[in-house]
């Protein structure tokens, strides 16, 4: 946390705090109290914009933690979101269990399942893992495809939304307030966990696994601790999704999807909480403006044809990371730091 | 380099602000005359991804013939617009282009594929918004109904293939039953397939031989195994519920192995001539359209009309170029026009609003439709719980270029094989 | 300075294998429990094979490692780290996306005992464990002088400054034993008088035994109480630096000849 | 019988098939450590390109291809030029991400072209078949089949024969030292990733006389490359042929016995459920190097 000039802490609590001074505490308040008001006055298209983009914050944070942090490349966290999704649609309508007692059931599910596909964490590093990620994705779809009793296979299967008295789900606005309050949540929780003791241990893996082996970290351990929480994270993210849509379906849930999440980690910058939800958020954003950039050329040059706009967005976005890529490895989070720092320099240059 | 940077992190800025100011933006809408009503059709359907040769010309269809309503004035005071959302045969897209298409002000969404509507459903359900699809399944027309669609469910259309291959083979002179299978996409609309037809074919144990359903991933290339599955179960016909691309690689494969079954295809996989004469230089060895009762009856006048219209509004090099008089969904498209035309139509003239969603709905369940002769009347409303339950079939051939429907087997009522 | 004659480490002829290569053979050695002992040796003689194999990075073949007693030779490398074997590396291997005060606080993981579960709530446990760890890793910067590279990345860092928030890293676990391979490697005179004079230090305050690889012989000479010198991973020498000055085995390994 | 015969050909067959595909995926690993995931678009985008230029612009085949040679070659040395040489030095996960985005390039550059359409080359592989009793053996595929390897043949023969494939087997090892011994680095990533390239028309061309060319030869081309670079060892062309040898045979049978049990697709997952075993047991695949660790 970059410091302001003058300022300076006087107590460890405060220097490790995530907001260390009044301002910035205001600052974050007013701005959550803000994005509160927003069901009151925005359309259901931007509100359930903003759903959509909550369940992508929450599963790219648990994606976050496990590659940004830990450094063990996931290709499987919309699968693991499929199970998220699928353990609320089971367990609600077969076992009548409350959608909200779903909530952290979901989350607990997909970490075990996640860890099972992790275990060959054990022995193979990274590409190798990645494929086994990779694996994840293919085998899990399948196999909810193929449970047809439980999941209705193919056909899908509708879940009922989460209620509290007349308090329901259902209705966007609703789901904007369940959304923000467990995206805040998740969010805290991701940047506590990388601040103490186990995140630590994951950038040690990370960045120097023989070191950190030889310091003391249990490299399999902590590696699979990264797939429980990163696909813990997964499964609220399913959560989210079931609750968004009310109807879920194994192809909801592809490899594209999970690929686009590892993309919005690396446009957010590595390594970085806020990169990663500046990651979705930016992506997110981006692939709607090539929808409404697709609708506005569409008025204007009609010839085209809508496909036309598809294939833009696809070259906007492949292009957007080709360029982070090579100007800002660094990412988003690293963008906005510089910002920050000239912001507060300001007039001086340092 | 410096100055790259800066340039690039100013791009960046400008992006992210961009939708916010898009947030402010009005949504630019078309300032019609007083008296004149503007009905904003919601086009949901793939134009880039695996079933686009079917969407385009979907879409192309509709638009076509809500023009043609326009210029023949055939509801006075009455604009259609149509808003488009390519998703790309991804379902994962859809719910983004179901807000889409609210936020863009739509009176009713049309659509085409089971899962596109079931995933609309709920959020449809909610926001009290009409859908016009094409093919259907159980969950999706189960109350309440804010799904509508011109086919029977797929279950159905498949039991209706076996129904015409027992009217058809002829027990005596090869003294055995046929030997059937399908062939099936695993998404929703193969196993509801897989499901009919193998209720279908298990209800009449002592004419038809029924060997099972081989499912394939979306998105296969490859045959050879399913093939030669297909070929050791000794099948005689084999139903396909996937899009044409797919089929033809059946086909080429089936054909360059010599392999003796015959491939049927019908629901989807009938509608793109163009494609499949590009593709396999061969068509299918069965085409059969599926007709719910009441719709299609007529089958040439359709296609006539089609023709007129196709002709009117587009040029000569994109009709050869995109194949629209080759391609049945380009008939799709006009029938969801007739359908928005009925729905409006039917609307004005009981005096109530025909921008209202609900309304539309309303027509959609109590009217009976009656476009001048060309489409004899039906019932929208027997279509709820069970879907529609009488079939006929056609077979369909290329005439010219142009396909022409051959009733082949009248009425079968699906219901029946179900008790 | 007394010297106590227990043995805090005791290696027993181990020997060590990779396919035909043989990295180790039957070397033992005592570590007592106040000393820092000096390994020598060409490159290549297996020192920093020695070092792996008790810091459990590698597992001889033959041979046992008694630590305190407890015999460690098949125990994993953050079992070792657990009972308070800390080292550094002859190239530096530090968590490079931390800050110098993260790698510091890294290295107390195996002192911390919070979970991930408080970790996420954060208030409470915690934090009260981030500070009261905070203050031991203050101590170690104080002592290693690196306070204004605390909030730095380290892999942004002059080499001088890495080795030493290397050794910091080693000192923040609190080792009962501090392994040190060539920490003075590629430095200038300067440099390593500073790096000796920490090691000293470091010694005199915290109390551990050290072991040493250096090939600098002058350094080695002043600050070691002992000496092993080896050759193609065999032991050939082990005295007082000047014991080991007189032999003439160790002369001949150095300088060549018959 | 017939049916096991039948599947062990087909399997054999189509293992050849996917060995073709893993085989451009091998050829940039090996020489500059890169997992390219736009190999299959880069198939796709090639047929593509060939079918445009034959039914829109009326050329024979023959000079289409040739076109379309070319054409590859200059993507080769554009792709390296911009997009991955600017990343050396960065991590491993960056450059997946590249040519994951590069991907998504290509893909929305065939939707301009394509708008979805399917589209199919005409046959230039001879198409008949032999029949041995119930079990025939189909032309084109034997065709494919003994293309595939003589050009896995051509291609180790490149690597370890020619100077190029030293110069290639050197960068693969260290750029640094590579560098200081006179050879150029840049000179050499471009030319590997010419033939890449190269590789992707031939193997996007010989694909699509089988199938249709359509969006899904992309995802097709992921989906069963991956798992066969995998199992044969990302460093090994040898291990690219028998990694594809043995997920078609896989395939096949699973196919063939195992779908009846559990309802079908089984085929799909094969090939991975296969690939986590395998690197549980090798993790480096089957001939891929093991890399001892040092501090």
């Amino acid at each position: 946390m970059a410091m302001i000039p003058g300022d300076f802490s006087q107590s460890y609590e405060r220097d490790i705090a995530i907001f260390r001074t009044k301002t910035q505490w205001v600052v974050m308040v007013i701005g959550l109290a803000i994005m509160l008001t927003f069901p009151l006055f925005m359309s259901n298209y931007w509100l359930s914009l903003f759903n959509f983009i909550f369940v992508t914050v929450i599963a790219v944070l648990g994606l976050h933690l496990v590659t940004g942090l830990c450094g063990q490349i996931s290709l499987g966290q919309s699968a693991l979101m499929c199970v998220g999704a699928y353990t609320v649609g089971v367990l609600s309508v077969k076992f009548g269990i409350s959608v909200w007692a779903c909530l952290p059931l979901a989350g607990l599910v997909t970490g075990l399942i996640g860890m099972i596909f992790g275990a060959p964490a054990l022995r193979v590093k990274e590409f190798y893992l990645a494929m086994s990620t990779l694996a994840a994705q293919f085998i899990i779809v399948w196999v909810v495809s193929h449970l047809e009793e439980w999941t209705g296979g193919q056909l899908g299967m509708y879940v009922p939304p989460a209620t509290i008295g007349g308090f329901s789900s259902a209705s966007p606005s609703n789901l904007f307030y369940i959304g923000f309050i467990l995206t805040i949540v998740m969010i805290a929780v991701a940047k506590n966990i990388q601040r103490t003791r186990v995140g630590r241990a994951f950038i040690a893996i990370r960045d120097n696994d023989i070191a950190a082996e030889v310091m003391g970290i249990n490299l399999f351990r902590y590696k699979l601790l990264a797939f429980f929480i990163g696909c813990f994270f997964a499964g609220i993210a399913g959560w989210m999704w079931a609750m968004y849509l009310q109807n879920i379906n194994p192809s909801q849930f592809t490899l594209k999807e999970s690929l686009w999440m590892l993309g919005m980690v690396i446009v957010g910058g590595m390594g970085s909480t806020t990169g990663a939800v500046m990651g979705a958020v930016f992506v997110r954003g981006l692939d709607m403006i090539a929808d409404y950039a697709s609708a506005w050329a569409g008025t204007v040059f009609p010839t085209i044809g809508e496909q036309a706009f598809t294939a833009f967005s696809l070259i906007i976005f492949g292009l957007v990371i080709v360029i982070f890529l090579i100007y800002e490895p660094r990412g988003l989070y690293h963008r906005w730091e510089l910002f920050k720092a000239s912001y507060r320099l300001h007039p001086y240059a340092y | 380099m410096k100055n790259r940077i800066k340039l690039v992190g100013l791009v960046l800025v400008c992006l992210l602000v961009l939708p916010l100011l898009l947030a402010c933006a009005k949504a630019p809408s078309a300032t019609p005359a007083a008296t004149e009503k503007v009905i904003t059709v919601g086009y949901l359907n793939d134009l880039s991804g695996a079933i686009s040769c079917c969407g385009i010309a979907d879409q192309v269809g509709l638009k076509n013939y809500l023009q043609y309503i326009q210029d023949e004035k055939r509801i006075p005071g009455v604009k259609f617009d149509v808003v488009s959302w390519d998703d790309r045969y991804d379902v994962s897209r859809v719910a983004a282009g179901y807000r889409y298409l609210l936020d863009k002000g739509v009176n009713l969404i049309v659509t085409m594929a089971v899962h596109q509507s079931e995933t609309m459903r709920p959020m449809a359900v909610a926001d009290k918004m009409l859908i016009l699809g094409y093919n259907t399944s159980e969950l999706n027309i189960a109350d309440p109904i804010w799904c509508f669609t011109q086919q029977p469910l797929t279950e159905n259309a498949n039991a209706s293939f076996f129904n015409w291959v027992t009217q058809n083979w002829d027990y005596q002179k090869t003294g055995r039953k046929p030997v059937v299978a399908e062939i099936n996409w695993d998404n929703s609309m193969g196993k509801a397939g897989a499901k009919g037809a193998e209720a279908y074919c298990k209800s009449l144990p002592d004419k038809l031989d029924w060997k099972g359903t081989i499912v394939v991933p979306p998105g296969t290339m490859d045959f050879s195994q399913p093939a030669l599955q297909l070929n050791q179960w000794g099948c005689d016909y084999v139903f396909s519920t996937m899009v044409n691309g797919p089929t033809t690689n059946l086909m080429k494969e089936k054909n360059a192995r010599g392999y003796k079954f015959q491939v049927c295809t019908g629901g989807w996989g009938f509608v793109c001539f163009k494609q499949s004469k590009d593709v396999g230089g061969k068509d299918i060895d069965g085409l059969y359209w599926i007709s719910a009762e009441g719709w299609h009856t007529d089958g040439t006048a359709g296609l006539k009309l089609a023709d007129t219209i196709c002709r009117r509004y587009n040029s000569a090099s994109d009709i050869e170029k995109l194949g629209y008089l080759e391609n049945i969904c380009y008939n799709f498209g006009l029938v969801f026009g007739m359908e928005v035309e009925f729905l409006v139509k039917g609307a004005i003239s009981a005096g109530l609003d025909p921008t209202n969603s609900e309304v539309l709905r309303g027509q959609a369940t109590k009217m009976k439709i009656d476009p001048q002769g060309l489409y004899p009347p039906m019932t929208w409303s027997n279509a709820k719980g069970s879907g529609v339950d009488k079939l006929r079939m056609y077979q369909i051939k290329l005439v010219n270029g142009v396909p022409e429907p051959a009733l082949i087997t009248d009425w079968f009522d699906v219901t029946k094989y179900k008790k | 300075m007394e010297k106590s004659d227990n043995v805090k480490l005791k290696i027993e002829n181990i020997s060590l294998r990779f396919g035909g290569v043989q990295a180790l053979s039957g070397v033992s050695l005592d570590l007592r429990e106040r000393e820092i002992l000096g390994v020598i040796g060409p490159n290549g003689a297996g020192k920093t094979s020695l070092i792996n194999s008790i810091s459990g990075f590698y597992r001889p073949q033959e041979g046992d490692i008694y630590f305190e007693g407890k015999k460690i030779t098949r125990l994993a490398p953050d079992k070792i780290a657990e009972l308070g074997i800390s080292r550094t590396f002859q190239q530096i291997e530090l968590y490079t996306g931390l800050t110098a005060l993260d790698n510091l606080m890294a290295a107390r993981h195996v002192r911390m005992h919070t979970n991930f579960l408080d970790g996420a709530i954060f208030l409470g446990r915690a934090q009260r464990e981030e500070v009261q760890h905070r203050r031991v890793v203050e101590d170690i910067i104080d002592l290693l002088e690196i306070e204004g590279i605390r909030k730095k990345v380290v892999g942004a860092l002059p080499y001088g400054q890495r080795k030493r928030v290397e050794l910091g890293r080693a000192l923040a676990l609190e080792p009962k034993l501090l392994l040190l391979d060539e920490p003075m490697a590629g430095m200038n005179a300067e440099e390593k008088e500073d790096m000796a004079r920490f090691i000293l230090d470091v010694y005199d305050e915290k109390n551990i035994p050290i072991i040493l690889i250096e090939h600098d012989m002058g350094v080695v000479m002043d600050i070691c109480d002992r000496l092993v010198v080896l050759e193609f991973g065999r032991k050939i020498a082990e005295g007082t630096p000047d014991e080991i000055k007189m032999n003439q085995q160790v002369v001949k390994a150095y300088l060549g000849g018959d | 019988m017939d049916k096991i015969i039948s599947l062990i050909i087909l399997g054999v067959m189509v293992g050849g098939i996917y060995s073709l595909i893993a085989l451009g995926f091998v050829f940039i690993y090996k020489s500059s450590k890169i997992l390219n995931l736009a190999h299959g678009q880069f198939l796709m985008f090639f047929a593509y390109v060939t079918y445009t230029l034959i039914s829109q612009a009326h050329l024979p085949f023959v000079a289409a291809v040739i076109i379309v040679l070319v054409l590859s070659a200059l993507v080769g040395v554009f792709v390296e030029r911009f997009t991955i040489r600017p990343l050396m030095g960065q991590s491993i996960l960056a450059t997946i991400i590249m040519t994951f985005a590069l991907g998504f390039i290509v893909e929305g550059i065939v939707i301009l072209i394509s708008k979805g359409y399917y589209a199919s080359l005409p046959a230039f592989l001879p198409t008949g078949m032999w029949k041995l009793g119930a079990i025939n053996i189909s032309h084109q595929y034997l065709a494919i089949l003994v293309l595939t390897l003589l050009l896995f043949a051509a291609c180790m023969w490149f690597y370890q024969g020619s100077r190029a494939g030293l110069a290639m087997r050197a960068v693969a090892e260290d750029h640094i030292t590579t560098a200081s011994t006179g050879i150029s680095v840049a000179q050499t990533f471009r030319l590997s990733w010419v033939i890449a390239c190269l590789l992707a028309v031939i193997s996007g061309l010989l694909l699509s006389s089988l199938y249709d060319v359509h969006i899904d030869l992309a995802g097709y081309g992921i989906a069963k490359g991956l798992p066969v670079i995998l199992l044969g060892g990302l460093e090994s062309m040898g291990g690219a042929l028998v990694g594809g040898l043995i997920v078609g045979l896989a395939e096949m049978f699973g196919a063939g016995y195992i779908d009846p049990l559990v309802g079908g697709g089984f085929r799909e997952v094969v090939p991975f459920i296969l690939m986590v075993l395998i690197l549980m047991v090798k993790p480096y695949g089957i001939f891929g190097l093991v890399k001892i660790e040092r501090v």
